[in-house]
């Protein structure tokens, strides 16, 4: 099938992203970041499904949105929020931020302008319906060794949580 | 009431010592408006997450001065005033304060008062721990039993309703023995209730207590040893689940339960399991009880010969039944006129459930729940 | 657009709207299955309370209508016109959008659900991950419900109903992976994620994957069923609204119309996860054997049972009227109740009529096979105490993930080699044999 | 009548004059001294096993110089016997507390404090129990009149002119 209004729909979700990315940063109380965040991460889905990701936009829900995000709001609910907001903030250093925005910013830019030259741009070889397959096999051949790193990576990541969380084992 | 800081203080609630990172302790009010607390109690705890590291009972939501009443009236005049503590065993209320008041007069019921007493009182017993295993299930999720007992519990009540007019607060036993002979077919229908309610037993425990849920729910919760059973003065069913083999009936028989042969059921693990067990086997040495007693009912007059204006002699007496939230105790002075110079009750469900916070500690909220259940309190007897 | 009716019309042609491309179909589908599941919500709140109330020896609604029929209408209203309470100190904006994000998940989930080989709002190349997904996005709400609320009760059943869903996913998860792996058993050996797909594998696998390498499909579908009852929060997992604990749990602070959201919500979740199941296990839309009693008799015999459940219901209904009190009092309520059955009756007639009963088939299985979940649920409710928080994370993360992971494992290892399995149970027959 | 028994030697071997013991209907009890509680109750519990304190109330007595009876009834499981443990203090009088000795007795001298304004020593936080927290006067004391209340707590908590 023919996507519809390609157009209308990548600038209504990177605009979406955009704000609700800005919102993340400027609201003072976190439980509103956080949601700004979830839509944030939304709108990233929908653009992988125009990119004919599927597969990486519905892991993208399952594990940011559905997982990662909801274990962040567990914890700032459990955080007393009165007393966090009389507390220093961190988002309060303007220099540095402002710096490492214009050097990032220059970098898409610079990328914008030589970017073509510097990488092909890619043919769509996989057409939607056989995306998630071709993922799969790619993990299991190509990419075999360093998808295992990383969960083995993972894993140290949990038995270390473990270990920090826990007073006595 | 309204100020509930000052009724936290035990509960050590420093503010100043936590950062927002110690968001793990939490206050948790329950109650008195809450659908697990039995009535008004209120409950404060003290939450690690979802386990209980202290808690603190408020009650006296329902206090109606009984003990003041009981020094404005006379001797017959607070008999009816009892059954509005325990409402859900009015007959037991009413059988220690007509049998404390009967000892101050040095009385005695004749003996056919007291068969009709012991199966009245055996009947509400039934009835009462009908109710409580309704409510408690309830509590722990399991919603079908209430109604299996509610129906059961309604035989009783139409018995009481047809002996003496009254379902809940029965004011059956007087001064003296009984006011009412019992109606035509009253072993009759004792008798039916005794062959109905018998294998509706089998499937109230049918339904729980193989229940894989309901097991591991009950068992190791809310667990209370012998020893401090008896250092926090609970008694009745909880006192017998944790190993104690005692029973006023037994220790010391009243009304003419020497007469009967019936075990007093124990438990060795005092867990909200162990109780539940011994509830249930109360219920059947209840039915037990009850059958001797209709069996052997003797002829006779059933009210002792006491004058229409009661004034017992100077002194003062302690008499404790039975019932069956455990010692059900009546403290009379009297000073020789026809009022008590005062009434002391000693509520069971008042110190059992002192032993609340001793059984809470280190469980989960949801146990909370369970124990409060399992201890079978009546705020109106709490309160007074 | 006429294109689609006519493709529609022609019974070779197998695509749902998504696939066809034509936004205006999709959108009707779209609205008749979010009415229908709302549909089913009110009936199932009547049926609910009918099956508890007998299981209990009640008799449930009895007043409004006869036998309370017309009881989820009363309700409905009732809802409505009650107040709509915000407590003071709540954040409203999360307490305004968190019954939302519950439906809107939990609706979201229906665009994939196959009711049948062309009845489904569209078909995704990603199916099961996408319902996964959007399925775990209704948790969002609850924490949001629980948090904003400003309460303490809500804020623990949001922490429990989040510890709780977010546990058992994982378990969902691994259960979902092993039933997908069965649909890769083909010549190419490639799997598929489509809802659609994995009934066409069972079609031609010739098994519902409940039976598929028994017993591991079996308790594949065990775990599965544990925890999607976990994941909708009911009993005996129905923690999160502990009433005797926490009042009602996350949503104790809402009322009126914005708590009926969360009411429509958890059903519509019930009837989400339950057709999950049926797609990954019991054979979604088809029949009882479709393969062993294939033909066009059988396809006759079988075509006759959506009628015949409406007559069913009709006789019930008219056995009911007949047994209605004589008195005038009664009189509307008996009307009323014969009226139901002839309405049930002519449902019957309508689906006897061979154009549409050809159209329905797919669909009435569907729903059956749905009635029973919705039957169990409520039969659980009826039967179980609820477990303790802590038990509860136990069964999560101490039994039934390994039991699924252990049955990922061994689907894989059986899936690869079929030949040393059948080698295995032929070893195990002629054991038990001897 | 005068109750005697190996008990009743023992204590008034130990105690002398404070102790009287009597008995009336059957029942038996101790009149004791006001200094000699702490002592006795422990000598009951850990010698004469009396493990178990059933009630702890009080009753008053206007008319008399020492205006309250505070009565421990207790009761031992090994011997099953009861026995009462009476003591007489006046208004405003402090008696030792028997919370170490039985836990129970926490709830029971609340409740007696609450009523009858008694002041238990030593006990871990004697406040009122059955009435609310600010209430005035203790009502079980027989100068407190039956429908009367705490007007002030009722005007103020209540919001209402009068709770009768």
């Amino acid at each position: 099938m023919e996507p519809v209004a390609t157009t209308f729909f990548f600038y209504l979700l990177s605009g979406l992203a955009i704000l609700s990315g800005v919102l993340v940063i400027t609201r003072k109380n976190p439980v509103h970041s956080a949601l700004a965040l979830i839509l944030t991460l939304l709108c990233l889905a929908g653009l992988y499904l125009m990119l004919y990701a599927p597969f990486v936009a519905g892991v993208q829900i399952i594990l940011y949105v559905g997982g990662i995000m909801v274990l962040f709001l567990f914890v700032i609910m459990l955080v007393n929020l009165e007393r966090s907001q009389k507390e220093k903030q961190f988002n309060q250093q303007w220099v540095p931020g402002i710096l490492a925005a214009v050097a990032l910013g220059a970098l898409f830019v610079t990328i914008y302008i030589k970017g073509g030259a510097l990488f092909v741009r890619p043919e769509i070889r996989f057409p939607e319906a056989e995306n998630t397959q071709q993922v799969g096999q790619m993990l299991y051949s190509n990419y075999m060794f360093p998808f295992e790193i990383a969960s083995l990576l993972l894993l140290v990541a949990i038995i270390g949580a473990v270990v920090m969380a826990k007073k006595k084992i | 009431m309204t100020d509930s800081t000052s009724s936290v203080s035990h509960l050590d609630l420093d503010e100043s010592k936590k950062t927002f990172l110690d968001a793990n302790e939490l206050i948790l009010n329950m109650g008195p408006q809450h659908p697990a607390t039995h009535g008004v109690l209120r409950v404060i705890l003290r939450l690690d997450g979802e386990k209980v590291l202290g808690l603190e009972c408020v009650i006296g939501y329902l206090h109606r001065g009984v003990e003041k009443i009981a020094e404005h009236r006379t001797y017959t005049m607070f008999n009816p005033y009892v059954d509005r503590m325990d409402y859900v065993a009015a007959v037991s209320n009413g059988l220690g304060y007509c049998e404390a008041v009967e000892k101050l007069l040095n009385i005695e019921a004749p003996p056919r008062a007291n068969y009709i007493r012991v199966i009245l009182t055996e009947l509400n017993r039934v009835a009462s721990h009908q109710l409580w295993l309704g409510t408690h299930a309830l509590d722990i999720g399991a919603m079908t039993p209430l109604f299996y007992t509610f129906r059961d519990r309604e035989e009783i009540l139409k018995i009481f309703e047809k002996y003496c007019g009254a379902r809940l607060t029965t004011h059956a036993f007087r001064i003296g023995g009984c006011q009412y002979e019992t109606y035509e077919g009253f072993e009759k229908d004792v008798k039916k209730f005794i062959s109905f309610v018998a294998p509706k037993i089998d499937e109230y425990e049918e339904l729980l207590t193989t229940n894989r849920i309901w097991v591991e729910r009950t068992k190791n919760v809310g667990t209370i040893s012998a020893k401090d059973c008896i250092a926090y003065g609970v008694t009745g069913p909880v006192l017998r689940a944790s190993g104690v083999k005692w029973d006023i009936r037994k220790a010391q028989p009243y009304a003419a339960y020497s007469k009967f042969d019936f075990e007093v059921p124990t438990g060795q693990n005092g867990d909200t399991y162990d109780r539940y067990l011994v509830r249930m086997a109360e219920m059947r040495q209840s039915l037990r009880i009850i059958q001797q007693a209709v069996d052997g009912i003797p002829e006779g007059p059933i009210m002792a010969k006491v004058s229409k204006v009661m004034k017992p002699p100077v002194g003062e007496i302690y008499h404790s039944i039975e019932a069956p939230k455990g010692e059900l105790g009546y403290f009379i002075v009297s000073d020789g006129s026809t009022q008590p110079y005062r009434v002391r009750v000693r509520p069971p469900s008042f110190v059992n459930l002192q032993a609340l916070d001793l059984m809470c500690r280190g469980q989960l909220v949801a146990d909370v729940i369970a124990v409060i259940g399992t201890l079978d309190i009546v705020l109106g007897e709490v309160d007074r | 657009m006429p294109d689609f009716i006519t493709n529609y019309l022609d019974k070779n042609v197998h695509v749902t709207p998504g696939e066809y491309g034509s936004p205006f179909w999709a959108l009707v589908y779209i609205l008749v299955v979010f009415g229908g599941v709302s549909m089913a919500v009110v009936c199932m709140n009547w049926l609910e309370r009918k099956i508890l109330a007998h299981m209990q020896i009640r008799l449930g609604p009895m007043r409004v209508g006869p036998h309370g029929l017309l009881q989820p209408i009363a309700d409905a209203i009732k809802l409505i016109l009650k107040e709509d309470i915000i407590p003071e100190g709540a954040d409203r904006f999360v307490f305004w959008i968190a019954p939302m994000i519950i439906l809107l998940a939990v609706f979201s989930v229906y665009t994939v659900v196959p009711f049948g080989p062309t009845h489904a709002i569209t078909d995704m190349n990603i199916g099961i991950l996408f319902m996964l997904g959007v399925s775990s996005l209704g948790v969002l709400g609850i924490v949001m419900a629980g948090w904003a609320s400003n309460s303490h009760y809500p804020l623990i059943g949001a922490l429990r109903s989040s510890a709780q869903m977010v546990s058992y996913e994982v378990a969902m998860g691994l259960a979902v992976i092993s039933a997908v792996l069965m649909t890769s058993l083909n010549a190419e050996g490639t799997g598929t994620l489509s809802m659609i797909g994995i009934v066409h594998a069972q079609y031609a696998q010739h098994v519902w994957f409940i039976f598929k390498f028994f017993p591991l499909g079996l308790i594949a579908f065990f775990i599965f069923a544990v925890a999607m009852v976990a994941e909708t929060n009911r009993a005996p997992f129905d923690l999160p609204e502990a009433e005797s604990e926490l009042t009602a749990g996350f949503h104790t602070e809402y009322s009126g119309l914005r708590w009926s959201l969360f009411m429509l919500g958890e059903y519509a979740a019930m009837i989400a996860v339950s057709s999950i199941a049926i797609t990954l296990w019991l054979g979604g839309w088809m029949r009882p054997f479709p393969n062993l009693l294939s033909g066009p008799t059988w396809d006759l015999a079988f075509s006759f049972f959506p009628a015949l459940t409406f007559f069913g219901l009709a006789g019930m209904t008219f056995y009911s009227t007949m047994r209605m009190p004589r008195h005038s009092f009664f009189r509307v309520q008996t009307i009323g109740l014969g009226a139901f059955g002839a309405v049930f009756a002519l449902i019957g007639l309508i689906l006897l009529l061979p154009g549409v009963n050809g159209r329905i088939q797919d669909i009435y299985w569907f729903i059956f096979k749905i009635a029973v979940f919705m039957y169990l649920y409520i039969w659980y409710r009826g039967t179980f105490p609820r477990y303790r928080f802590d038990q509860l994370m136990k069964v999560g993360w101490k039994i039934l993930l390994p039991m699924g992971i252990g049955v990922l494992m061994l689907t894989g290892i059986v899936a690869l080699r079929t030949e040393l399995w059948d080698f295995m149970h032929e070893a195990l027959r002629r054991l038990v044999h001897v | 009548m005068v109750w005697e028994s190996a008990l009743v030697a023992k204590l008034k071997g130990q105690f002398g004059s404070g102790v009287e013991a009597l008995t009336y209907l059957g029942q038996n009890y101790l009149q004791v001294d006001r200094s000699l509680i702490p002592n006795i109750l422990q000598i009951l519990r850990d010698e004469e096993q009396f493990d178990y304190c059933v009630d702890v109330t009080a009753v008053h007595y206007p008319k008399r110089e020492r205006q309250f009876d505070v009565l421990w009834i207790l009761y031992s499981f090994a011997r099953n016997e009861r026995v009462r443990v009476k003591t007489q203090i006046a208004e405003g009088e402090h008696i030792p507390s028997a919370v170490s000795i039985w836990p129970t007795a926490n709830w029971l001298e609340r409740e007696a404090y609450d009523m009858f304004g008694i002041q238990f020593v030593g006990h871990p936080e004697l406040k009122r129990i059955l009435l609310p927290d600010g209430w005035k006067g203790h009502p079980l004391r027989k100068d407190y009149g039956i429908i009367q209340q705490d007007q002030e707590w009722v005007q103020i908590n209540l919001g209402i002119e009068s709770g009768q």
